[in-house]
């Protein structure tokens, strides 16, 4: 008959239509600034640098200015100057620092190849999507201070994957110390031979 | 008669509900000096009129953008005041506060004088309407006639606002509105004809006149109900779609080819005059289907006769538009050349043999007796299947759903 | 489905007059290659399209790859008799050649009939300034229509017998191609954030006035 | 009133005479036709003024925009006013002025009735029945005609020879 | 206008289109886009009509063409992974796929099997969400005003939702990596994707019954830009348009790659090239997708999903080319790449299926009007960021 196609879609949407008033499935929109939306876990945008105590980022941050995150990043958005000086890290190794680390975040695409490549855990990435500036050149452009935050921020928005890099990072530092130990030990064993084998950072 | 409706003390005539406009109307009309009364009294009909009909339109957009949000399970505008209730102030002040770029080379005098002739068509088109029992602006002899006409003129001001914007897509946009305007007025017209015959009269009052009355107080007489009339029904609806552009046929402004077709020349409030213009048609439109179709302002039972005749009228009214917009958000458009085929090949010869089937219909009338009763119906049911099956099978010749095969 | 050895093998019998050779592919996947003369290239194409054992009938895919030439330093023990009449001593001698340089056009050709492939056939032109003509193929392959077109756009490589060659992809007024290795992007710079290294360098030269590079806020 | 209503009748058909652009002198004729429906208005006869706007302003006004449309000669062909172009106006204006001059004497000479009575009261009904009873005839003929006129019309635009081939509808 | 030696083989472009360029003096030039609302980005197409009909027809694109080729020139192997996401932006899962099956192919790298029956999920999800938007925008053209495209958009947050859970972006995955994926899917990922893929089924009955059988679509799009089988595959065509026409052509039936031989799925074909059939073929493929997420999901092996061989950082490949292709949803997507043992490839090529399949555009919009144009258009299934590159 001529005009049951149409019939049949005019039903649809009359079922839609009664739908969204009782059935959630065919309602669907979250009204933005009311309802914010619940990311999941592994969501990511910008990144940030870890620091392992909040109360003092600059002190603690795990970035060693390895560099290799500038090297692979794809769109050359990550900008380093090591540090002339050095300063002990958690692992109580002596270890340069980032005197200057900037992302241009106007270039980033938060590919997250940084993250992935970084040997240190030194640097994740953030949730925070809703960042607007006036200045589009050096508003973008976040430096040290800006990007660094807290490991407890960190447990925060990623739990498993903090408590998987804490659980590793505290197993290299336990190997660490004892290697260290035993060195010392070895050196306080035999005094006399030649100077004891500096400790290998943990690869 | 059935034995006397329970509510036998309100006859309808003397309802307090029923008479209240008529009593607002005396005492305005009282004010005046005797001899501007007539003046005063159909002033304010135009008035009412006017003031009802813009705050309808003001309110249909809104309730179609939230039809249509919520066929598409989203809510619809709900940031602008309570449920999105001040969205149609909102756009009113936008279209009004907007810049109106009239181009150069466009003929000023018929660019200005396109919209506000189609407004004024569409608003005078309300005129002859029965709203109520004694709800009439204007009593005509003519009153169908009348309707038609002011609807017809309507293509002139299409036109004239396709040629004075002086560009091409909105030339080739009014040539194939006014196409689809004048292959469409032929069905309306003819789906129209039957109800006038067989209600000997082409005043609206004695339409509705002739749908009173309701067998076992609960059937009513309206023409819908009648084979011919469900038929008749059916086209003028199809046609009024058209006939007001709205969804199957909106191709002049089918944004995925001609961008707004010939209104593409105008911002602004012309715009929305345009805009203002295509709601008043269809309001009209879905006004006179319920006056001929759906027994105007005749309550459907004769215990519902209670509820104020103009209540029912509008309540119909409101039930077609949320027609009107049902489809809009469920059909795809039809090409040009679809549409006139559709018409001239379909909707003209069936509604010529409705013509038939209402005057067998009015024939028939004589024959008393159940047998004699179904055999009049199933008749007059053959008489509009048996084309409307024929004629859809030629129309949809090579055009049905495939079945596919699977490759090896 | 043949090996490439045996295609050019067929070929050679089909058309005496063509140069064909098989260029071997180094790499894991194998994928061999036939490099066509430019002469015989369209014959050759439409003999692998319509052989009813290979029935190419599809070419998936037309690249342009460009050689620059490449100076190469090989070694070669040359014996020199010893003016002093004793016993020729033998030397390493390095001599500086430079491979000629070409555009290079690579076709993959598939059956769909036969649900066989890849058969990749390479075209060279001349030399990477004047003669840079190649024969089309889209006369055998309309896929290679537009692939042929941006070729030609990225590459300047001119096909010869191609219906309608334009600029695909770049404006027409573009007068470079942009994917050879010695494109020189235009100049028309803008200033970037974090320029370090050349984009620095050039950052320097375009914005003298402006700080050279962002001092961190401390 | 009734000089109102002939000033609306015949303001635009003068106009539509004067004006250069083929458009505004189409749409002005219609202005006229509706000045007519106007005065079936004020004359009380309801069904031909809805009747002639439905049919003049609704349909024939449509075919004319059409015509002018699809025949429109490029506008700057018009050949400016020399002495033979002169010389026809002149002849018009006056056979103009002989026609008006004996429709003139033709109405004053012709004893007008006073006012007898109220105009007869009539019925769409009885419009109805009255047509379709003794003029069925003649409204048969009327439509044929129109019929034949428009396929005439349409015939004559598209086969129009001319330099510009395929001026298709 | 053809060199006047060789004979016009009967698909060659000028024999098809019978252009006639002597210009009539009423032919009207239109241009429809770049900024027109119904060609799905920045695409301009040169229409010329003769009335209603349009006689001739140059596509113009290269707006968004950002030279993806030489930026893959100058990063490393690993850098230009995320690039991929933003060459058929709907897709980017399959888009990743191809290039690390390509890379694989020239280093010679082996994902284990529980990362193989990630990809094959992966794709097959992004096939339905790619199919499901198509199919709305289709309907979009038509004249629907949005309401198929809503329902499809609806179906798609879903799978997007699935996405970021899994690689932290919805869009630009930036997933695979050559010889395996970089996250491994947690037990409540696969239940989500399992009920996701369980309820598909009713969402393309509804949208079936929607479209399928009504009679206004099927008037506007049956007999509307037919495609012949043997042009389809002169003109290099792939994917859906070209099953349209009933050449059974799919790579994961003919390449068999991936695990594909082990599921059954069936390919369907078309009879009339017309868009109808390129409609109906992509609902149908939904189908086959769905049976195929269904039998992956259930037996979805445990293990490494990451080749042990496989270094992040520093692939050098040795010196080389290799051509790997996959079935995207559009059609055949294909990288090409050639390799000198630098960690940078030599030469870095996509062989994208849309930018091909615009070949026939012009051959199927002739003598169709402009309205029938917009809707092949739109059943072609073009995305600008894989036509420009």
């Amino acid at each position: 008959m001529l005009g049951s196609g149409i019939i049949k879609g005019l039903a649809v949407t009359a079922k839609n239509l009664a739908g969204s008033f009782h059935d959630p499935a065919r309602y669907v929109t979250q009204e933005f600034p009311e309802v914010q939306p619940q990311l999941p876990e592994n969501s990511r945008n910008f990144p940030f640098l870890v620091a392992d105590d909040g109360a003092d980022p600059m002190g603690t941050l795990r970035c060693v200015a390895c560099q290799i995150c500038e090297k692979e990043c794809p769109p050359q958005c990550i900008y380093i100057e090591k540090s002339k000086d050095k300063k002990p890290d958690a692992a109580g190794k002596l270890q340069l620092y980032p005197a200057v680390f900037a992302i241009d975040t106007s270039v980033c695409m938060s590919c997250q190849i940084c993250v992935e490549v970084c040997p240190f855990d030194a640097i994740k990435m953030d949730q925070v999507f809703a960042i607007a500036t006036t200045d589009r050149f050096n508003g973008l452009l976040l430096n040290r201070e800006q990007l660094a935050k807290s490991n407890q921020y960190y447990h925060s928005i990623h739990p498993t994957e903090a408590t998987e890099v804490d659980a590793r990072l505290a197993a290299e530092r336990k190997a660490a110390e004892e290697k260290a130990r035993a060195a010392a030990a070895a050196k306080a064993a035999a005094p006399k031979p030649a100077a004891p084998p500096p400790p290998q950072p943990p690869a | 008669m059935p034995p006397a409706p329970i509510f036998a003390t309100l006859d309808p005539d003397r309802a307090f509900l029923e008479r209240a406009p008529l009593l607002v109307r005396d005492f305005v009309t009282g004010l005046f000096p005797p001899s501007l009364q007539w003046l005063a009294g159909n002033l304010l009909a135009v008035v009412v009129i006017v003031l009802f009909f813009a705050s309808l339109f003001a309110l249909l957009t809104l309730a179609e953008r939230k039809i249509l949000g919520r066929i598409q399970n989203r809510p619809g505008p709900n940031r602008t005041g309570p449920a999105g209730l001040l969205q149609p102030l909102a756009d009113a002040v936008k279209t009004l506060v907007k810049e109106d770029i009239v181009p150069r080379a466009a003929d000023q005098v018929l660019h200005f004088l396109a919209p506000v002739v189609l407004v004024s068509l569409a608003l005078m088109a309300f005129a002859v309407l029965p709203y109520g029992r004694h709800l009439v602006p204007v009593e005509l002899d003519a009153a169908v006639l009348y309707f038609f006409a002011a609807g017809a003129a309507t293509e002139l001001a299409v036109f004239m606002a396709g040629w004075a914007s002086r560009n091409k897509y909105s030339l080739l946009a009014a040539m194939r509105a006014l196409a689809q305007l004048i292959s469409y007025e032929l069905p309306l017209l003819l789906s129209v004809v039957p109800v006038v015959m067989l209600a000997g009269t082409l005043s609206t009052t004695g339409i509705v006149a002739a749908q009173a009355g309701w067998t076992y107080g609960v059937i009513p007489h309206w023409h819908v109900l009648t084979p011919w009339g469900a038929a008749g029904f059916l086209l003028f609806f199809v046609s009024a779609l058209a006939e007001s552009n709205r969804s199957p046929f909106d191709l002049p402004e089918a944004e995925s080819e001609l961008i707004a077709g010939h209104l593409t020349e105008y911002s602004g409030f012309k715009y929305a005059l345009f805009f203002m213009a295509e709601y008043f048609g269809m309001t009209a439109l879905c006004g006179m289907g319920v006056t001929l179709f759906l027994g105007g302002w005749q309550a459907p039972c004769a215990f519902l006769e209670f509820i104020p005749s103009y209540a029912w009228f509008f309540a119909k009214l409101l039930l077609l538009l949320g027609v009107f917009m049902w489809i809009r958000g469920t059909l795809p458009r039809l090409r040009i050349d679809q549409l006139t085929r559709f018409a001239w090949k379909f909707l003209v010869p069936l509604a010529l043999i409705n013509l038939g089937t209402a005057a067998f219909w009015q024939l028939s009338a004589g024959w008393s007796g159940p047998a004699l009763q179904l055999a009049r119906w199933l008749v007059a049911l053959a008489l509009v299947a048996g084309p409307f099956t024929l004629l859809g099978r030629r129309l949809s010749a090579g055009v049905a759903p495939r079945t596919y095969r699977y490759a090896a | 489905m043949e090996t490439a050895e045996q295609i050019r093998d067929r070929l050679l019998a089909r058309f005496p007059g063509a140069e064909i050779t098989v260029v071997t592919n180094p790499g894991l996947s194998a994928q061999h290659s036939l490099l066509l003369g430019s002469p015989h290239a369209r014959a050759i194409a439409q003999f692998l399209r319509d052989d009813p054992t290979l029935r190419l009938d599809q070419c998936s895919n037309v690249t342009g790859v460009d050689w620059p030439e490449k100076e190469i330093i090989d070694t070669v023990k040359v014996t020199v008799p010893d003016p002093a009449g004793g016993p020729p001593k033998v030397i390493e001698q390095k001599n500086k050649r430079l491979t000629p340089a070409y555009l290079e056009v690579v076709y993959h050709l598939y059956s769909i009939a036969l649900r066989h492939g890849p058969v990749v056939i390479r075209t060279r032109t001349g030399n990477r300034s004047d003669q840079v003509d190649v024969p089309s193929l889209t006369p055998v392959w309309r896929s290679c229509e537009f692939q042929e077109r941006e070729v030609f756009d990225l590459f300047g490589v001119s096909f010869s017998g191609h219906p309608d060659l334009r600029r695909i992809l770049m404006w027409d007024g573009f007068k470079d191609y942009p994917m050879r290795k010695d494109y020189v992007d235009p100049d028309d710079y803008e200033w970037e954030p974090t320029p370090h290294d050349e984009v620095l360098a050039r950052a320097k030269v375009h914005y003298p006035a402006t700080p050279a590079a962002p001092e961190p806020k401390a | 009133m009734i000089l109102l209503l002939a000033l609306l009748i015949l303001v635009p058909a003068a106009a539509a005479m004067l004006r250069r652009n083929l458009v505004h002198s189409a749409l002005l004729l219609v202005l006229s036709w509706a000045g007519l429906a106007a005065f079936y208005l004020w004359s009380g006869a309801e069904f031909v003024a809805f009747a002639q706007v439905l049919v003049y302003v609704g349909a024939v006004s449509m075919v004319v925009l059409f015509a002018v449309l699809l025949t429109r000669q490029n506008p700057d062909r018009a050949a400016p006013p020399d002495a033979a172009a002169r010389l026809r106006a002149g002849a018009a204006v006056l056979t103009a002025a002989a026609v008006g001059a004996v429709i003139g004497h033709a109405i004053l000479a012709t004893p007008l009735p006073a006012a007898a009575g109220a105009p007869p009261v009539l019925t769409v009904r009885q419009l109805g029945l009255e047509l379709m009873g003794r003029h069925a005839g003649s409204l048969l003929v009327i439509g044929a005609l129109l019929t034949v006129a428009l396929l005439g019309a349409v015939v004559l635009a598209a086969a129009e020879p001319g330099e510009k081939p395929g001026g298709k509808p | 206008m053809l060199a006047s030696g060789s004979a016009a083989a009967p698909f060659s472009s000028a024999s098809v289109r019978p252009v006639h360029d002597e210009f009539h003096g009423d032919l009207l030039e239109v241009s429809m886009g770049p900024h027109h609302p119904s060609t799905h980005g920045v695409f301009r197409m040169m229409v010329t009509l003769d009335g209603e009909t349009i006689v001739r027809l140059k596509p113009v694109f290269g707006y968004l063409h950002r030279n993806h080729e030489k930026l893959g020139e100058n990063t490393t192997y690993l850098g230009s992974m995320p690039y991929t996401d933003r060459l058929d932006y709907l897709c980017s899962m399959t888009n990743n796929w191809a290039y690390a099956l390509a890379v694989e192919k020239l280093a010679g790298l082996v994902p284990p099997e529980r990362a193989e029956y990630i990809r094959i999920i992966l794709a097959e999800l992004t096939r339905l969400i790619n199919h499901s938007g198509l199919i709305g925008f289709l309907m979009q053209d038509t004249g629907c005003s949005g309401t198929p495209l809503m329902y499809a958009f609806r179906e798609r947050e879903k799978v997007l939702d699935l996405f970021e859970a899994l690689s932290g972006s919805r869009m630009m995955c930036n997933y695979q990596r050559f010889g395996g994926c970089r996250v491994d899917l947690t037990p409540a990922w696969v239940d989500s994707a399992r009920r996701l893929v369980d309820a598909f089924p009713r969402f393309l009955d509804e949208f079936e019954a929607l479209l399928t059988g009504n009679e206004i679509f099927m008037a506007r799009t049956q007999g509307v830009g037919r495609l012949s089988p043997e042009l389809a595959v002169n003109a290099g065509l792939t994917g859906p348009v070209l099953r349209a026409t009933g050449v059974g052509h799919d790579l994961r039936k003919v390449d068999a790659y991936g695990l594909y031989p082990r599921f059954d799925f069936r390919v369907p074909i078309g009879a009339h090239g017309d868009t109808y059939d390129r409609y109906m073929i992509r609902v149908l493929e939904m189908r086959e997708s769905v049976q195929i997420l269904q039998q992956a999901l259930r037996d979805l092996p445990a293990g490494p999903i990451m080749d042990p061989k496989a270094k992040l950082r520093g692939l050098r490949p040795k010196a080389g080319e290799a051509y790997g292709r996959i079935e995207g949803a559009k059609g055949e997507i294909g990288f090409f790449l050639i390799s000198d043992g630098s960690p940078n490839p030599y030469r870095y090529r996509i062989r994208p299926p849309s930018f091909i399949n615009l070949t026939v555009l012009e051959d199927l919009c002739l003598g169709h009007t402009v309205a029938d144009a917009v809707i092949i258009l739109g059943s072609i299934d073009i995305v600008l960021g894989e036509v420009d590159r």
